[in-house]
């Protein structure tokens, strides 16, 4: 219990974190972008293009990489959620903060591929089809969290409500998702339907494995940059930033 | 002693029920605004019947769902700005039974009556009254998830004062499952078909957020008033 | 044995550190007054008192039991009066009394009529408060001092608003509980003038530069 | 001196902008409100494009009413309660001049945005992209009559602590007019007709409401003063 | 001649009389405290004078012209500070005030941040004020005494939420205002002790019955 305890202590240092992820950051970042290089030549280059659609499926290469971490996103920004509210750690609530931001912004990349896929394939920017607008309701959800994280003035409390709404948000996302598919089965006959996943050739499917590895690392490392600038922005007036900042380094910490 | 007798809980439904009682006058609010906000579309929409037949479900819907967020803005703020919310956490009652009792008052005073009305608006726009039935009760039960999510957006925003707008963002979109399925009851009922299933989601929908909106509400309540 | 007991009280914000080391005991029947120049922290530290902030870190015992555990036998014992005095505008000074005394369950013998007329409030008993001025609503407020059965009065600036005549009133409430043996934790910048003894606290503050 | 050097009225516009800066957060919440309550239509009303293409007009211009609506209810609220209007009441610079500023930051940082995004809106909803033009310029100068009508609604309910629901009923009515005018601009541009006379009306509403607008929301100022 | 003269003010509401033939003027250097106990009319009385109310009927001159014609004269000359601060949370304190001098136009020749640092604030100069103590932002209204070229002061229990020191001071510029030919009207519920003479009008009243 005290071995946990003492990492979760150590874990909420911030200057802790920031001292390892100036460790990690470099490896991270080297991996997921020779990932995402890998697979998108791999997929963009090499991979045969579709029967279908041509060219124009490669685009499935960031598309899918980019809803897949935006879903588990939000998973991941409401852990957080759940640390910052029971053992009140500052870190969880950098994390919670970065963790919206970032996902939004998957949210909306996943959004704005889909959209520019969309305009070969169906001729149309945009379908209210059941995934897609459960994607859209999910953006909102973000949104609503940096709303709320923006309208507080002191963080603490701040990241506690974010965390409340952010585990509602949980609870919600699969009847949202449920119910929009539901939705879309009884209003409209399926005109358009995504084709892919199941009869995927492997030769386009390798690729995009690769390409989801590459971006849950992009995530990582996205999530790791905003929170070192957040630590930054909040811990401006101690002692090891401003040995940071006159370029004095990072000692390691006492005992730590 | 003319102390209340009952647990505190109960204490506080019954002074949010004479405060409403009060201001009867502004009881007719929420309906007012749905009528406004239905009318609203034959004008901007045109006055062509068929249309506005097929689109009544949804329009009503959407209405219902904005009267009740605009009301559930007031829930806790009033109460936490006088100072009220301190006695109420500190009282020996659970703050569970306070916030389930607060926002049991709420859907009395403004879900239950929007939801008899709706037919009346609906009516405005050319639902067939075959669909009546099936709007009445999906609405009865959909509202009563409408007071209960409401309420925990307005237990987060409670220390701030920033009107209704925020509320909405954090809000509407949890409203979603809620308006999908009341207003494919009503589209079910306006075609013959069945739709009882869809009043047993909503059914199962309010049960859920009777158990747990209420906790988030409090959690929700505690770190604004831990500020 | 002390009825309340605070440990090593500590209390930083915006960086600043309010109070550090505090400790202070309550006797039954003892009066302790906070002292401390504006933003020295007494609101923040009657707050954590109450329960009500976890701003605060330190130990606090009520009846010898540590506090977060014991926390509702401690709530029932307690009467937090704050900044705002928790009076609804829309209703009337009876119904505001007979709201406060349902959600504690239980008032004292003097019933709330004999509180309003107590505090002189009796012929506005059915005006809504916000027709009445300031210091009238803040006397609805003081009223619940006589209705509560708690024993641990915590007052933050009771005296707000209240002219000079109801401050002695309530100066001769405050010494008649620590008299039957209740303890009171309050702040004012008023100088008290109690018929009985009473301690003072200071917060040690650099606020006022 | 670092006092301000301008007119009070200046002064006034200038703060406003300031907190307004200060939550340049908040300056998507009406932007987002926008999106969601469009989002809602498709989800209550159905997917097909020709019918979300044909409500399109109607649709983004009610949502816009609304996100207006509820942004206004803030106007001149937070400075009542903190006795700000009473100082400004008492400056040396006319209230008519004071309430005009008021208005028109409101404007800068709401309807403006709001008219903006409209067509990314509209596009969701599949309206035509011949649409666009008229819809943007008829919402740029339809939002300057919201936000001045809205302006007077909230001098009127500034004393009240009721949320945005009296509001709503109160202006709602009042903003028929814009909406009229403003979805049919947008219809017929839709439909290749010309749309410029709907276009001068909507600025003949704009140039009324500048002039009248400010007055009355400056006598509903000081009645809610003298309670 | 007097600066400022009510003649026969009268007031009611809620069909109770709250004063009635109240008359009393201010020459230069002159200071009147309203005494009253709570609800006696005092706020009513004063609000009223600094023209934000027309609930009370009689004469008011200022300057030996009728008040309601010479208004823009009057309220150029004049600085209300009522139970509300006019401070705006979100703004830190300088803000608070260069928007207060801003909406005057002129300011005296202290300056806003010699203001602040006059009311103990200067620290503070970038903390937005709802990151305050009662008090403090309480002071950030005070300040304005400092920066306001107005000759006659309405203070409306000026000294709510101040600390001791605080209340010593604010007594001493009251009285260096009034020394310096200014005239100042003011309420509280404190007894003043001020440096110079002043005089107490009491509002009879069965308020309190
Ligand atoms: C704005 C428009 C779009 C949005 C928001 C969107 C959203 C999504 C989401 C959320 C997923 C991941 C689902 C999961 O986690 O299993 C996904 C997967 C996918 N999308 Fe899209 N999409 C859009 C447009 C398109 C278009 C136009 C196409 C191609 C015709 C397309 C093809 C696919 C494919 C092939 C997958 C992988 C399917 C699977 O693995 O189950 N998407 N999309
Ligand atoms: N809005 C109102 N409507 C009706 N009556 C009011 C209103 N405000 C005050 N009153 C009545 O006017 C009387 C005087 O109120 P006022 O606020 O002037 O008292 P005050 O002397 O300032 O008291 P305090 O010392 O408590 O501040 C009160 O008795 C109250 O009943
Ligand atoms: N919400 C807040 N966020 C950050 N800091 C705060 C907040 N509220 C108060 N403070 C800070 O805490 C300090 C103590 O505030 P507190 O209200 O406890 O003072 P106080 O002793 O009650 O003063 P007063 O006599 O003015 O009421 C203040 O200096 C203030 O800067
Ligand atoms: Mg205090
Ligand atoms: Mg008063």
């Amino acid at each position: 219990m005290t071995v946990v305890w003492s990492f979760l202590h150590k874990l909420g240092s911030p200057r802790w974190f920031y001292r390892i992820s100036s460790q990690w950051l470099p490896w991270l970042s080297f991996l997921a972008v020779g990932l995402l290089a890998w697979g998108c030549t791999w997929g963009l280059a090499y991979a045969p293009p579709d029967a279908v659609q041509g060219n124009s499926f490669r685009i499935i290469y960031i598309h899918v990489p980019a809803a897949f971490v935006s879903l588990a996103g939000y998973y991941a920004m409401a852990g957080a959620g759940v640390v910052s509210l029971v053992w009140r750690i500052k870190l969880a609530d950098v994390a919670l903060r970065a963790g919206a931001g970032v996902g939004a912004a998957m949210t909306f990349c996943a959004l704005v591929t889909g959209s520019i896929w969309g305009k070969p394939t169906w001729g149309t920017w945009w379908v209210w089809d059941a995934r897609i607008t459960s994607m859209l309701v999910l953006l909102f959800l973000y949104l609503g969290v940096m709303a709320l994280y923006e309208a507080f003035e002191s963080r603490e409390t701040a990241a506690r409500a974010c965390a409340v709404l952010s585990l509602v948000g949980t609870v919600n996302i699969p009847i949202i998702y449920k119910s929009v598919d539901w939705w879309y089965s009884l209003h409209q006959p399926a005109t358009i339907r995504l084709t892919g996943a199941p009869t995927m050739h492997p030769d386009m499917f390798h690729p995009l494995v690769v390409t989801i590895l590459g971006f849950y690392l992009l995530y990582l490392v996205l999530l790791l940059l905003r929170m070192r600038a957040e630590v930054l922005e909040r811990e401006q007036k101690s002692r090891w930033v401003e040995d940071l900042a006159l370029g004095r380094g990072l000692a390691a910490e006492p005992g730590g | 002693m003319s102390a209340g007798t009952g647990p505190a809980w109960l204490e506080i439904a019954r002074r949010d029920l004479l405060i409403a009682f009060r201001r009867r006058a502004e009881a007719a609010n929420p309906l007012v605004f749905l009528l406004i906000v239905a009318a609203l579309f034959p004008l901007g929409v045109g006055p062509a019947p068929q249309e506005l037949s097929r689109i009544a479900p949804g329009v009503v819907w959407v209405a219902a769902l904005l009267a009740s967020l605009l009301s559930t803005d007031m829930l806790f703020r009033s109460d936490f700005d006088d100072g009220s919310l301190e006695q109420i956490v500190r009282s020996p009652s659970p703050l569970y039974a306070t916030a389930l009792a607060k926002m049991a008052v709420h859907w009395l005073v403004s879900g239950c009556p929007i939801s008899l009305v709706s037919p009346v608006v609906a009516g405005l726009l050319y639902l067939p009254a075959a669909a009546m039935p099936a709007l009445l009760f999906s609405m009865l039960l959909g509202t009563v998830t409408l007071s209960l999510v409401g309420g925990i957006g307005a237990a987060l925003t409670v220390g701030l004062r920033k009107g209704g707008l925020l509320l909405s963002l954090l809000i509407l979109p949890l409203y979603v499952p809620v308006l999908v399925f009341g207003s494919a009851a009503v589209d079910a009922a306006a075609h013959g078909l069945p739709w009882h299933s869809e009043l047993a989601i909503l059914g199962g929908f309010a049960l859920l957020a009777v158990t747990l909106a209420p906790l988030a509400a409090a959690a929700a309540l505690r770190i604004n008033l831990d500020s | 044995m002390p009825l309340f007991e605070a440990c090593d009280l500590r209390c930083e914000r915006d960086e600043r550190v309010l109070f550090e080391g505090l400790s202070f005991t309550l006797a039954p029947g003892e009066i302790v007054q906070i002292l401390g120049p504006n933003g020295a922290g007494k609101t923040t530290l009657l707050r954590a008192v109450a329960g009500l902030s976890t701003r605060v870190s330190g130990e606090m015992y009520w009846n010898g039991a540590a506090l977060p555990g014991s926390r509702w036998e401690f709530l029932r014992e307690t009467l937090y009066l704050g900044h705002d005095a928790a009076v609804k505008p829309g209703l009337t000074p009876f119904e505001n009394l007979r709201w406060h005394a349902g959600l504690w369950g239980r008032t004292t013998s003097i019933g709330i009529e004999g509180a309003l007329g107590a505090v002189g409030l009796a012929r506005h008993r059915d005006t809504p408060a916000q027709h009445l001025s300031a210091g009238q609503r803040r006397r609805i407020a003081l009223a619940r001092l006589l209705l509560s059965p708690a024993r641990f009065w915590i007052l933050d600036e009771p005296f707000t608003a209240i002219d000079l005549e109801g401050v002695s009133q309530v100066e001769s409430l405050v010494a008649a509980h620590a008299a039957a043996g209740g303890v009171v934790l309050l702040t004012t910048h008023h100088r008290l003038s109690l018929d009985c003894r009473f301690r003072q606290v200071a917060l040690e503050s650099g606020a006022l530069a």
